[in-house]
């Protein structure tokens, strides 16, 4: 466990001190510091990916930065940096009539859920902040507290359009974390166990071990993990929530300034977490795709990190091409296809794993 | 221009010349009169020489209403079978006094007619072109309505002439659904009241709006809740 | 049953190829490009492959600007736009294609037409003008035209004329103190007469 | 199917909404998602048009006519154009003709063009709005190619043109003619037959033929209810008869006749029809004749009145001109398309849920100043 691991290393650098309370206070923030670093790259990181390959499908070049002055950076680098500072120093209004102490809660609860589901997520062999023997469900049952944030975002702003926002937004988290949780399953069927580094060792040794390409059901339960974790992160076939040209923007439509940017920002790390579990559970993790090669601790952050990556560009790239669906639209794909085809798939996957013994 | 339009106009200079000049202003056309007359003009001071009559004409010179029609199509005859058979359905309704293809109409029976336009089997005016209301001067405004067949493929325009003071015309708005919009922007525009629509109030301008814009005695107010209507320009006059 | 499945078969299928359309873009796009980078890239824009080039503008719809020398003060433009944007003042020249120094006026047109009058007030208020071109027909001079375009030669092309205060944007044409000069000419004419 | 009712909730799709197309505010009785009745209010874009005709002379009518359906202005001037030729009698040579109707088609195409695009916008498909876009610049460019502006026009004038077309406009014509072809595919392969899309709007909004025709509704959306009703073709006007191209109407494949699909994809089969008749035209356009020769010196329309309607992208434009021989309109009413499209929305919207509301209303292609004038 990374917190033993740091204090450990404590305790030998500073004998004198060993063992005292300061070294364990540490050992937790640095972790903590550590993922919030990470966070704060990659959101821009994610937001400039965002900008970059929407414009380039819209036959535009996006933030060039050219010209004098204040611009946005060489290829339009700085441009999520501008967008976080002018968010930041935009005055954010509460509106008079809202519920002040919900209105000021929400976004950060919405934050508190994406950011402490990224503990469980593993980078490497070792690296990885808490190695929880109940990785999945630990990150599933973090999943659904943004639905709490949602409905008191859309209620405290006490808007029309927010109150919509926020009722869709609650029916599509709570229902498409089944679908979620039943592609899931069919994952722990196989590895016979919870935590995530356990799932990744047993997809040791090459392309063809992972669980994706074990039997012929999990490339079916991919897919529906990975559209239903579009819907956990309201993109786009689902974005109904904050629908621009429909809820004006949903339940984000009373908040500006910081408050927006936390909204914003959460967005994206719901989407890295949706992400990465995909990739531990279906795409092997930090694993190699070579059986023996190029498995070093920093290689096996970069798989990690690939993957990822790969299937977020492929999030972004669903969003600037199809047209979104309307709610009992959304309701009856979750219902009525994707939780009857999960079901099957877990019959199907039991049958399998007793005919291959 | 047609060939009928040539003959016509050589046929009405000839009679004018021979002096039926009644002829020659009972022609429907005033496009056509007011060629006539000049044509007359020229050959009295000699600078064109007389056209010769024309032989085929059909005796009723009635130029083909100028609603929309190209040329080619002959509809005369249709134009005018629709003012008799209007004639003679509502005798003491309808007068003949219009030109150019268009009927006058008296309110107080217009529902009916309506109706019986639309469901007359060889009418069946099925859709409302166009409903505009105007102030023709000397206390009188007029709500003009242009009907096309879709099956027919003929047109009418029906006027209605309302007096000033008290504008009230049964509205029509239960035949034609569109009416119903018609409707309520010549009311807004006009102040023509159209007795029986479902809820005639204004459609474009703020319902607290004094006056009615289009007519041609429109003053328009000073200030509408405070802010001044006409706009000033500081620095320019 | 069947309907159940192919709707997945068409759900799958045409998004994919909606997905595919979008990715030729991405990897297509530096020949797609439509945007123009603004401060660096200006209109006109560099000729395209439409392939006409800025000179060969038959018209062009920018800034109004007019050349006081040429204008002999026949409101012919302020009779002609449809919205009243324009006001001219004019006063009476003594003699007829003279020029008067202390107002500079300039008494023959560059076509070497005589003026008659001088115009003491050329206004035109760029918040009301629609562009629509209609005062540039009949103005006998062409000293009233649009900036830019086939105009190019008498005035280069300037569509950034934004200004903070509004009444910056009530352009006033004529040179500065004629009004006062011809007054003050008037007044001497009378002085000497009484 | 048994609708739980709780208490209705009164909702304004406000003046300032990202789909109401303009200034339009939609009152609706929701209860829940469901709406059961809608009251459009307008007149916030009212701008007096037809007081201003009544103050102006007939040249200076022109730029106001441009300023109603400010998505397609040369329709606009050709429709008022037509109407005063009608009134004064005036016959335009051949070339005026031909350069009207090849500019009156690329103006349908550039509208249509947005109004796909914007439809694809309003149920979340952001992409090909923007490759729609990126077309229709090259039809303003051919447009400020020949006229200056890129939008509104001032450019057909009663008995003629404000100006020839340039040296290298046909080329450019062909030239952009070419290119386009194959992007109309690409937009009906990403948008028209996109299953989601088609869940969005197969069946939804069923407009049928005599309430389309009862309610005045005319253009694009008259004809996805099947009616065959083209004012190109069945009351033709300038030279339309000349060149031959089909009408396409509505025939419910993906749905009922009449939805919203079929309106969406009438305007992608439209826009074929018109690169067809822009070809036709411009091969058959006379090189030689002067745009100027029948402008009346001033025009003074004998008495009379005149109706007159073209065919305009969103439907059947008239011009009700009333003129008292003076060189002032005495009356002028303009019949707008999207006035009556509008009028229609309570029947055919109420009873569907908030978001296929949107979806109707961008189907309908309405346009607010053409609306409130």
């Amino acid at each position: 466990m990374t917190v033993d691991f740091i204090f450990e290393g404590l305790n030998q650098l500073f004998p004198s001190f060993a063992g005292n309370d300061i070294f364990l206070i540490l050992a937790m923030l640095l972790p903590f510091a550590g993922l919030f670093g990470f966070i704060t790259i990659y959101g821009f990181g994610v937001i400039y990916s965002e900008l970059k390959v929407s414009s380039f499908i819209q036959d535009k070049i996006g933030p060039m930065g050219q010209g004098p002055g204040l611009h946005a950076g060489k290829w339009g680098l700085l441009q999520p940096v501008a967008d976080g500072l002018k968010l930041f120093f935009k005055e954010d209004i509460i509106p008079a009539s809202a519920d002040k102490p919900l209105f000021i809660l929400a976004p950060f609860l919405i934050f508190i859920g994406a950011f402490i589901s990224i503990i469980a997520v593993p980078f490497g062999e070792k690296i990885i902040v808490a190695d929880m023997n109940i990785g999945i469900f630990y990150v599933l049952g973090i999943g659904s507290l943004a639905v709490i944030a949602v409905i008191l975002a859309g209620w405290s702003s006490n808007n029309k359009w927010a109150l919509y926002g926020g009722m869709r937004s609650a029916a599509q988290i709570i229902s498409y974390e089944i679908p979620a949780g039943i592609s899931l399953v069919v994952v722990i069927m196989l590895t016979s166990s919870l935590s995530m580094q356990e799932i990744i060792s047993y997809q040791a040794g090459g392309l063809f071990n992972w669980v994706i390409f074990d039997n012929p059901f999990m490339p079916i339960a991919f897919v529906i993990y990975f559209i239903s974790a579009l819907a956990e992160t309201n993109r786009t076939p689902f974005d109904l929530p904050e629908s621009e040209s429909e809820l004006v923007a949903g339940f984000v439509t009373e908040y500006s300034g910081a408050r927006y940017a936390l909204f914003f920002l959460s967005e994206y790390a719901n989407m890295f977490v949706v992400s990465a579990v995909a990739a531990t559970a279906f795409l092997g993790g930090w694993q190699s795709p070579f059986s023996d090669f190029l498995n070093t601790p920093i290689w096996s952050m970069f798989w990690m990190i690939s993957k990822t990556f790969f299937l977020i560009f492929v999030m972004i790239w669903i969003r600037w091409t199809v047209p979104r669906l309307r709610v009992d639209q959304l309701m009856h794909v979750c219902w009525k296809v994707f939780i009857p085809i999960g079901l099957f798939n877990i019959f199907g996957v039991a049958i399998w794993t007793v005919l291959r013994g | 221009m047609s060939q009928e339009k040539e003959k016509l106009i050589a046929e009405l200079v000839n009679k004018g010349l021979d002096g039926d000049m009644d002829s020659v202003n009972a022609c429907e056309d005033r496009v056509t009169r007011s060629k006539v007359k000049a044509m007359i003009m020229k050959i009295k001071k000699g600078s064109l020489d007389r056209p010769q009559m024309p032989v085929s004409l059909s005796d009723t010179p009635n130029e083909s209403d100028d609603t929309g029609k190209t040329d080619d199509k002959t509809t005369e005859d249709i134009s005018q079978k629709i003012k008799n058979m209007l004639l003679d359905n509502f005798p003491d309704e309808t007068d003949e006094t219009g030109q150019d293809g268009h009927m006058y109409v008296r309110p107080d029976k217009w529902l009916d007619i309506a109706t019986w336009l639309k469901s007359e089997s060889s009418l069946l005016f099925d859709s409302l072109q166009c409903q505009m209301g105007i102030d023709v001067g000397e206390d009188i405004l007029e709500s003009r309505y242009n009907l096309h067949s879709m099956v027919h493929d003929h047109y009418l325009e029906v006027r209605i002439r309302v007096a000033r003071s008290n504008a009230k015309i049964p509205s029509v708005e239960q035949v034609w659904r569109i009416a119903d919009w018609f409707e309520r922007e010549t009311y807004d525009m006009l102040g023509i009241e159209y007795v029986g629509h479902r809820d005639l109030r204004r459609i474009l301008l703020p319902d607290d709006w004094e006056g009615w814009p289009l007519r041609k005695d429109y003053k328009e107010q000073e200030t509408y809740h405070g802010i001044v209507v006409p706009k000033m320009k500081e620095g320019w006059d | 049953m069947v309907k159940f499945f192919t709707d997945i078969y068409t759900a799958t299928s045409t998004i994919l190829g909606g997905m595919i359309i979008t990715i030729n873009h991405l990897f297509t796009a530096k020949r797609g490009i439509a945007t123009l980078q603004y401060p660096e890239e200006r209109w006109p824009r560099p000729e395209r492959d439409i392939g006409f080039d800025h000179g060969s503008y038959n018209v062009i719809r920018s800034r109004l600007h007019v050349d006081m020398d040429d204008c002999i003060g026949c409101l012919k433009c302020e009779r002609a736009c449809p919205v009243n944007c324009i006001k001219i003042e004019t006063s009476k020249a003594p003699e007829r294609g003279e020029d008067i120094k202390d107002v500079k006026h300039i008494g023959i047109t560059s076509n070497d037409s005589r003026k008659a009058m001088v115009v003491t007030r050329f206004d035109i208020d760029m918040t009301e003008c629609c562009y629509c071109n209609l005062c540039t027909y009949p103005c006998p001079e062409e000293c009233i035209f649009m900036t830019g375009g086939p105009n190019s030669k008498k005035h280069p092309i300037d569509y950034e004329f934004s200004e903070p205060d509004r009444s910056d944007l009530i352009y006033r044409f004529a040179k500065p103190g004629t009004k006062e000069g011809m007054e003050k000419l008037l007044n001497d004419d009378n002085k000497v007469e009484a | 199917m048994g609708l739980v009712h709780g208490e209705e909730m009164v909702l304004n799709i406000g003046p300032q909404h990202p789909a109401t197309h303009g200034v339009l505010r939609l009152q609706v009785r929701t209860d829940g998602e469901v709406v059961s009745q809608i009251t459009p209010y307008m007149g916030y874009l009212h701008r007096c048009f037809e007081k201003h005709c009544e103050n102006v002379t007939y040249e200076q009518v022109i730029p106001y006519t441009d300023r109603c359906d400010y998505l397609s202005s040369m329709s606009m001037n050709f429709g008022y154009v037509v109407a005063m030729e009608r009134l004064m009698d005036i016959k335009v040579n051949e070339r005026v003709e031909h350069i009207r109707v090849v500019m009156a088609e690329l103006q349908r195409i550039a509208s249509h063009l947005l109004c796909t695009g914007v439809f694809g916008l309003d149920l979340g498909a952001f992409t090909p709005f923007l490759w729609a876009l990126r077309d229709r610049e090259r039809i303003l460019d051919l447009f400020e190619f020949t006229c200056g502006a890129r939008l509104l026009y001032n450019y057909m004038w009663v008995g003629g043109l404000s100006h020839d077309i340039p040296v290298g406009f046909v080329e450019s014509t062909f030239e952009f003619l070419d290119y386009f072809e194959p992007k109309i595919d690409e937009l009906e392969n990403i948008l028209a037959h996109n299953k989601i899309l088609v869940e969005r709007s197969a069946d939804i909004g069923v407009m049928p033929k005599d309430i389309a025709i009862s309610y005045g509704v005319t253009g694009p959306n008259l004809r996805a209810s099947g009616v065959k009703w083209d004012l190109r073709k069945n009351d033709s006007y300038s030279i339309y008869d000349r060149f031959e191209f089909d009408i396409p109407i509505g025939e419910g494949k993906k749905g009922t006749v009449g939805d919203c699909w079929d309106r969406f994809y009438v305007r992608i089969l439209e826009m074929r029809e018109s690169v067809k008749i822009i070809r036709q035209a411009l091969a058959s356009m006379p090189k030689d004749g002067d745009v100027h020769q029948s402008l009346p010196k001033k025009i003074r329309p004998p008495k009379g009145s005149v109706y007159a309607r073209t065919e305009t992208p969103r439907g059947d434009l008239g011009y009700y001109i009333e003129s008292d021989g003076s060189p002032i309109p005495y009356r002028l009413k303009m019949r707008s398309p999207a006035f009556t499209a509008l009028s229609v929305m309570d029947e055919i919207a109420a009873g569907w849920l908030l978001s296929d509301v949107l979806a109707i209303l961008g189907s309908l292609d309405i346009v607010l100043g053409e609306i409130d004038r």
